[in-house]
């Protein structure tokens, strides 16, 4: 699955993204975009500062993609996370998945992000209209679970 | 042996380091390495426990270390 | 929601589909695509040609969207559906739907097509690679329903 | 009263036909069209209760018509 799975810089192309995982054999393809939203808890945004452990980052992403076509046979898969500081309505996340039926492309689309949110080290700090900034903790809860 | 800790995001800001050198006792574990860290200045705002990898896998705090070995001290991940 | 909805006979455009759900209160931005693929039961196909009653699909279509909105309070949704020969990867159905949380736009995506294959009068023949051709019959089992 | 009857897809195929002008008695239902529509050639094809839809919405056999209503036979549904 490399090449299926980066971290970018630049934005990202969600055309480029599904036609990697375009093919004759494909009836449903689902393009999941994560995209920076101007409320979060009800305080204004006005960006978001991505920064990963990169190494770690790319290998969990490869992982969650080599584990995606073989829990959803037959899928094809490309995945995308940018880094660095993105404003408002900028895509932080790109997942192209096709597959033959509808029912296993949303299921490993859904697989997918959610994998991405529990696993991938990846931090965000928000900035807010008051001019203030904060890492985003969406939960410590997951900690005891990952390391077993 | 030595392995180098690394810290990111909120835990970078806390310590005011992105990596530490540690010197440890030839069977040392990760939970080491976390009583090293937390005599560190900052160490305080740190949760007690965690999340933690050893050379870019998710580790336990009983996970033997060897020399060379990059630990990370993973803040709660918020992709996507 | 006029305007959301549209049947065509030239090539879907996933960009401007998604363009027009985009809005900085969105988070999540799924986009579904219907795709012609090369086997379906074991036959090999090499196009369908899609027909409708223009006039109840292109109001089904509209009542879908508008439903939608209300069972998904905060998405929005565009579809389009195409009309006329498609070939193997064409584009038969594209939704974009947008949503502060993608539990919701995930949600939204999957009851619009579960919808239109329910209750859009449109009409698929297949076309194979032997020469001959059949109307595709997902099921006859809705018609009671419908029918109430 | 006078009702027009649209046949798509399958059905248009079986009856070779796409529309068909009926005349009907004042308190004709969508049951009375679908008699009158199974007595065409090429209708044996047809199913006994196929899904009806008058003026672009789905309705019962037991919905009555009036003249100039648009009746249409509605073949399995098969978009997406």
């Amino acid at each position: 699955m490399s090449g299926a799975v980066q971290l970018v810089r630049d934005p990202i192309d969600p055309a480029a993204l599904m036609a990697r995982v375009a093919r004759p054999a494909h009836g449903a393809l689902i393009l999941f975009l994560g995209v920076v939203r101007d409320v979060n808890d009800g305080r204004g945004v006005t960006g978001i500062e991505y920064s990963a452990y990169e190494g770690m980052a790319a290998r969990e992403l490869e992982s969650i993609a080599d584990e995606a076509v073989v829990r959803f046979v037959g899928a094809d898969v490309a995945i995308e996370h940018r880094l660095g500081y993105l404003t408002l309505e900028d895509v932080s996340v790109g997942i192209a998945v096709a597959h033959a039926h509808r029912d296993e492309a949303y299921a490993a689309s859904r697989w997918i992000i959610e994998e991405i949110k529990r696993r991938v080290p990846i931090w965000k700090r928000e900035h807010y209209v008051d001019g203030s900034r904060e890492w985003v903790d969406p939960s410590g809860a997951v900690s005891a679970e990952l390391a077993q | 042996m030595t392995v180098t800790v690394l810290l990111f995001a909120s835990y970078a800001d806390a310590l005011g380091e992105a990596s530490l050198e540690l010197d440890l006792a030839e069977d040392a574990t990760v939970a080491d390495v976390l009583a090293e860290v937390s005599r560190r200045p900052g160490a305080a705002s740190l949760p007690p426990a965690p999340l933690i990898a050893v050379n870019q896998r998710y580790a336990a705090r009983t996970a033997r270390l060897r020399s060379g070995d990059e630990v990370a001290l993973i803040p709660p991940v918020a992709g996507g």
